[in-house]
């Protein structure tokens, strides 16, 4: 297992929100994470990435522990992800939203940048190409000195990725990347989730609501419930599993977001 | 930035007639030329001025070096430091006390001091950078009277009346001692202030600031440790703070506590947010406007501070992003 | 003097002095519980108050005299006009700039700071304003303990500014709507509170007890000056955080806490009285990084 | 362009306000006045200018100097600020202004030494009196005021007078008050007696209960307050209202009509150790009716020695003959303890006053009035 989530449980202020989950996502794998709102899929992304810290139960991630990580350290791991609600830098133009992510990849302190050595001067030349490659592998060439908050919304999600695919991750957690978009734009995401695996060789677990999306793109589904793993297996399988039709009917908390 | 290709720029709102100027400049020759324009006013200046203008512009090429300084705190990384005046008496005082009180030679005492700095910076800096950035404000306050009172109250930092005698430096026989020759020093030092600043801005601890500053959890996302990055502000902002105290106390040859007060953290503060947080051109305008101004009014008298407070509370209310035109929308 | 009395004298000085933190640390705790903000102004507010009263006492010094009547008409004058600008003060300064990143909307109330102290300056020229009254110097001694009418009268005063307060926020609507805005704005328009109103009531009742402070602070010691809101502000700010900002109990224990440290703090042994502000902001400091939330604050979900 | 062309034309402007005309053989003679004439001193400091324009108005009535010419004067503001006095010092060196009289709060004149050091310009200084300031003189300044040495042995006898054996000083941390408590403090251990506490308050604040109950049980019969009148005040008046019985006496920075308004009846009997004031000199009557009729005011506590310092410089300015600044140095140096407005001047060779013009007052009712022993 690259990502192996073991009796995870998380809860605020006595609401548990995670129950003792048990979850793992394998090398070169797309899957996704589904169930109703409230389930707590986004609160088991901030789980995996660092943001909330779990009351119980042990994250490893590529041979690592990494319940006691800082976010930024995860992500230097190779756990890179997206918002559900696009949280790019808004004022900042594309390319430096993407530069974000070589950070975790570049070591050039405020010395070296001061006296301009060889060394960072090699190492901005290969943040700036690794960013004008992903954005290029997302398709936004030539958008690069355009303000994030003046694209499309299609753009910014785009953006969201190609930032997330700088930091050179081993696996992408994207939070409702289909989120907004129209159905060209959906076949698009469908066809670069794909891209992003055979590629880059980058494991992909994503949140989504939209089902042919999910059933389209994904090779295994996870579905959590109030907290809870209920199921798990092939696309088929689980469309037609009644603890999972169940749980969509008796859908009613708010979805507990980052 | 120096990385950038620079293809279209569609951002740049036309039609202002600041803006207009500032854009035309922006290409790389005509850059150079106002660069080459501006060294070559610094260093005629003093030979066709008076002594007055030239210890007026010393003191404003000062906070030149302080307000850029500042500017990495507030302007790239968001942090509102009323202390600032603490690090520029870290630099005075340990340069004083160094070489007045253990005649170590001025420019040994040059590294104590940038260190004193550097650890004034992280262990204020450490612990409080985690909070909200309100009470980062009032915690910076209190350090900088912290550091008032304990210049005021110890025998080493010669109590209120301060250190005299400073002795003035020399460098390969050059003894630095006239108005004029400080005024070269300090030139440098805003230039090289400048050159720092410029360089820090267009790199990957530049972007990191702005990225913590906008949305700290995306920049965390994106491997950027939050707490380091700003740490690495607020050192770099002191070990300016320190360059700058320095010069000024041999420049002085004499530091008392009240040179590092409330209000001389608050002028600089005034000057960062005047020109325009986080723009270099900007700030330096605003040091200068903070310098010659008080020296232009002089007949306002008391009304004077008023009058820079009332500018303070406009510039945030009706022009947040200080006079220096903005370059995107 | 034994030790006993000393003790007892240092204890009666704390508590007067921390009332006066107390009543400023109040306008702290409430502004920042309506709108997250640290009003940096608010010990200016506290000086403006102070010379308020001033003039309020001059004008009504004639039929009433300059005793504590006419101190306490002066000071509700005082507690009026205040009031009245630290509404003025929202609205112009603060409210447009809630939507602004934190930075600007502090810078601003650093700036409104500076505008009330600076104005004061241009008016004073710099100089004290002797406050003068006809309070004497009277008192009584229980035992070797010196306790001054004036001291109790203040003590008096700000103990039933505090209980009025209390009972407001507890007991009436708007009190409760008050409450309610420090907990989620949003939830409180929906409910159709008028949110806006009730943060000027806010601003008016802070304003009004920084200038309460004020006057008797002025009538008390005898003199006022521009800069003399600097430190009290600091250190109101101080109280507020050690009882824990955001709560009204907690300011007013906070204040009576810092008042006896600094009472009492003056005496440790080895450390002279030029170390006693350093002493208070390095209290601030270690409450500020090991219990941000104060003795009574309420956490925050906790964040990584 | 537009940026350059507005950086000349700034330095242009400040070129023309600071107007560095060299001076013309028979011109007027150009005199600086160093005080702070913003600020929280700016009472003093303009008591002190309009002393010397007093002083300058009547010498050019008489003819001026050196064969009829004139005394011009140029004001720098020091705001009683340390940074502020050397901008307000290199303005009047830029303006080759003959001397400079005046320096009134002892931490901003400090550094304006070295300004007129390296210019070379004569300084008289007619009220900052810290001994911090004696180091650091170059050469070219001359102190007419007593230092704060002389102000403690006053204090130190006066004590001593009242049979009086432990004192409790109190300073608000500043250099003047500083270095006045530190030399009491010194002179008056050295006399074999006891400083039953020493003490600083912060300047601004209130309340200072919790200073005087450790007055109180340190057994202070006396305390000294060596800082300004406004604090002063405020101690003065919580001291009394806590029943400290002892005496009082506070240092020359305190020596204000109104510190009877903040101290009310609190201040009655109170000492003061001062310079003297016009009120207290036998030779000042014209000088204060003069004074009263041109500003409308009566003299302040600094106006007797700055009119001296003018005619002092006046003086030495015709003993030189010439404006050459060593003449004028070496004629100051000479002087001769002359009958001046507040008493005979002449200089140690640190050139500080040779004598103690030092006078105890005593506070009676609302005012200030000699105290005789």
């Amino acid at each position: 297992m690259l990502l192996q989530l073991n009796q995870v449980s998380l809860s605020f202020a006595g609401n548990t929100v995670l129950h003792d989950v048990d979850f793992g996502v394998e090398p070169g794998r797309i899957q996704s994470l589904i169930g109703p709102n409230g389930a707590g899929k986004t609160s088991m992304f901030n789980v995996i990435t660092g943001f909330y810290r779990p009351q119980r139960g042990e994250i490893t991630f590529d041979g690592e522990r990494i319940v006691k990580r800082k976010p930024h350290s995860v992500t230097q791991l190779g756990i890179a992800r997206t918002f559900q609600n696009v949280r790019l830098f808004r004022e900042m133009s594309v390319l430096e939203n993407v530069m974000a992510g070589q950070h975790c990849r570049s070591r050039a302190g405020a010395l070296a940048a001061v006296l301009r050595l060889p060394s960072q001067r090699a190492e901005e030349r290969k943040i700036l190409e690794v960013s004008l490659e992903c954005l290029d592998f997302v398709g936004l060439m030539g958008q690069q000195d355009r303000l994030a908050t003046n694209l499309a919304y299609g753009h910014q999600r785009r953006v969201e990725i190609a930032r997330a695919l700088a930091t050179e991750p081993k696996l992408l957690l994207l939070d409702e990347p289909a989120a907004g978009l129209n159905s060209g734009e959906k076949q698009a995401l469908i066809e670069l989730i794909r891209r992003i695996r055979d590629e880059r060789g980058v494991s992909v677990l994503l949140i989504e609501h939209d089902m042919s999306l999910v059933m389209n793109v994904s090779e295994r589904i996870s579905v959590l419930d109030h907290g809870s793993l209920i199921t798990e297996g092939a696309p088929q399988a689980v469309q037609n599993d009644p603890r999972v039709i169940e749980a969509y009917l008796g859908q009613d908390d708010e979805e507990l977001a980052l | 930035m120096a990385n950038r290709t620079p293809t279209l720029r569609e951002d740049i709102p036309r039609g202002n007639v600041f803006q207009r100027f500032y854009a035309s400049f922006e290409s790389p020759g005509r850059r150079r030329a106002l660069h080459a324009l501006i060294v070559a006013l610094l260093i005629v200046t003093p030979w066709i001025s008076s002594q007055y203008v030239t210890v007026i512009l010393t003191n404003a090429l000062l906070y030149v070096v302080l307000c850029l300084g500042l500017n990495v705190v507030v302007g790239y990384a968001g942090l509102l430091d009323l202390g600032y005046a603490a690090f520029f008496a870290v630099g005075a005082y340990t340069v004083g006390i160094l070489t007045q009180q253990f005649g170590i030679n001025f420019w040994a005492a040059i590294p104590f001091a940038l260190l004193a700095a550097a650890i004034a910076g992280v262990i204020i800096g450490g612990p409080t950078l985690r909070l909200r950035s309100d009470y980062l404000a009032i915690v910076t306050l209190g350090f900088g009277e912290i550091v008032r009172f304990t210049a005021r109250n110890l025998e080493i930092t010669g109590g209120a009346s301060g250190l005299s005698h400073i002795p003035e430096p020399s460098l390969f026989g050059w003894q630095i001692d006239s108005s004029i020759d400080f005024y070269y020093v300090f030139a440098l030092l805003a230039v090289l202030a400048y050159i720092a600043s410029q360089r820090l801005f267009d790199s990957r601890l530049g972007r990191a600031w702005l990225y913590v500053r906008h949305d700290e959890d995306a920049a965390e996302a994106m491997g950027i440790n939050r707490v380091a990055t700003k740490l690495a502000a607020y050192v770099i902002g002191a070990i300016f703070g320190a360059i700058g105290g320095i010069f000024f106390s041999v420049n002085l040859g004499a530091i008392s506590p009240e040179s590092f007060s409330f209000q001389q953290s608050v002028l600089i503060l005034l000057a960062v947010v005047l020109g325009g947080m986080g723009k270099i051109p900007g700030v330096i305008l605003g040091a200068f406007i903070v310098v010659l101004g008080p020296e232009l009014l002089r007949d306002f008298d008391t009304l004077r501070l008023l009058i820079f407070a009332v500018l303070l509370l406009l510039i945030m209310l009706f022009r947040p992003s200080g006079i220096w035109p903005e370059k995107r929308s | 003097m034994t030790w006993y009395d000393s003790f007892l004298q240092q204890l009666v000085d704390g508590l007067v002095l921390g009332s006066f933190y107390a009543l400023v640390a109040l306008g702290y705790t409430m502004v920042f519980g309506v709108i997250k903000l640290l009003n940096f102004a608010h010990g200016d507010l506290y000086m403006t108050g102070a010379f308020a009263g001033f003039g309020g006492l001059s004008l009504v010094s004639g039929f009433l005299g300059a005793g504590w009547l006419g101190i306490f008409v002066a000071m509700l004058l005082a507690m009026l006009a205040v009031g009245c600008l630290g509404v003025v003060i929202e609205r112009v300064a603060y409210h447009p700039m809630l939507a602004a990143p934190r930075l600007s909307i502090l810078i601003t109330a650093l700036a409104v700071s500076l505008v009330l102290q600076n104005a004061a300056l241009s008016l004073t020229g710099g100089q004290y304003t002797a406050f003068r009254t006809d309070l004497g110097f009277g008192g009584f001694n229980l035992g070797n303990l010196f306790l001054s009418y004036n001291q109790i009268v203040l003590v008096a005063t700000a103990a039933v500014l505090m209980i009025a307060l209390e009972l407001f926020v507890s007991r009436t609507l708007y009190g409760r709507a008050m409450r309610a805005v420090s907990i989620d704005k949003d939830m409180c328009r929906m409910m159709g509170i008028n949110v806006s109103a009730v943060i000027a009531v806010t601003f008016f009742i802070g304003s009004g007890l920084a200038a309460a402070a004020g006057t008797m602070a002025g009538a008390y010691y005898g003199s006022i000056w521009y800069f003399m809101g600097f430190l009290i502000g600091l250190k109101a700010f101080t109280a507020a955080v050690i009882g824990g900002i955001g709560s009204i109990t907690g300011a007013m224990l906070g204040g009576l806490i810092l008042g006896l440290l600094e009472s009492f703090g003056t005496h440790i042994p080895f450390i002279g009285s030029e170390w006693k502000d350093v002493f208070t902001f390095s209290i601030l400091i270690l409450v500020l990084v090991f219990k941000p939330t104060g003795l009574l604050g309420k956490s925050e979900v906790e964040r990584m | 362009m537009n940026k350059i062309l507005s950086l000349i034309a700034s330095a242009a402007v400040i070129n023309l306000a600071a107007g560095s005309l060299a001076m013309a053989q028979d011109g007027p003679i150009t005199i600086g006045v160093q005080v702070p004439t913003t600020g929280s001193e700016a009472t003093y400091g303009k008591d002190m200018l309009n002393a010397v324009t007093l002083s300058a108005n009547e010498i050019n009535a008489d003819g001026g100097l050196l064969d009829g010419r004139q005394i011009q004067l140029v004001t720098g503001d020091t705001a009683c600020d340390p940074q502020q006095s050397v901008n307000a010092a290199s303005r009047l060196a830029s303006r080759q202004v003959v001397g400079v009289v005046g320096g009134y709060c002892s931490g901003a004149t400090q550094p304006t030494l070295k300004t007129y050091g390296d210019a070379n310009i004569p300084f008289v200084i007619v009220a900052a009196n810290s001994t911090q300031l004696i180091p650091a003189n170059p050469g070219n300044a001359f102190m007419i005021n007593s230092t704060g040495a002389d102000q403690a042995k006053t204090a130190v006898d006066f004590f001593e007078g009242k049979g009086i054996e432990k004192v409790a000083i109190v300073n608000q941390g500043d250099a003047y008050s500083q270095d006045l408590a530190n030399l009491t403090r010194d002179a008056w251990t050295e006399a074999g007696h006891t400083v039953s506490a020493f003490e600083y308050v912060n300047k601004g604040e209130q309340d200072f209960s919790a200073l005087v109950n450790k007055i109180r049980s340190s057994g202070a019969e006396a305390v000294f307050w060596t800082a300004y009148y406004a604090d002063g005040g405020l101690l003065i008046r919580q001291l009394r209202q806590r029943g400290f019985q002892g005496t009082i006496a506070v240092g020359d920075g305190s020596n204000s009509p109104e510190l009877f308004n903040i101290a009310g009846q609190a201040a009655e009997g109170v000492f003061a150790f001062s310079n003297p004031t016009a009120d207290f000199l036998p030779a000042a009557k014209q000088f204060i009716g003069d004074y009263q009729t041109e500003f409308g005011n009566a003299p302040g506590p600094y106006a007797p020695l700055a009119y001296d310092g003018m005619q002092l410089m006046a003086w030495a300015i015709d003993k030189a003959g010439s404006t050459d600044s060593d003449a004028i140095i070496e004629a100051l140096a000479s002087a001769d303890d002359q009958e001046w407005l507040a008493g005979p001047i002449s200089f140690t060779p640190q050139h500080t006053l040779a004598r103690s013009n030092f006078v105890v007052l005593e506070g009676q009712d609302g005012k200030w009035i000699r105290y005789e022993e």
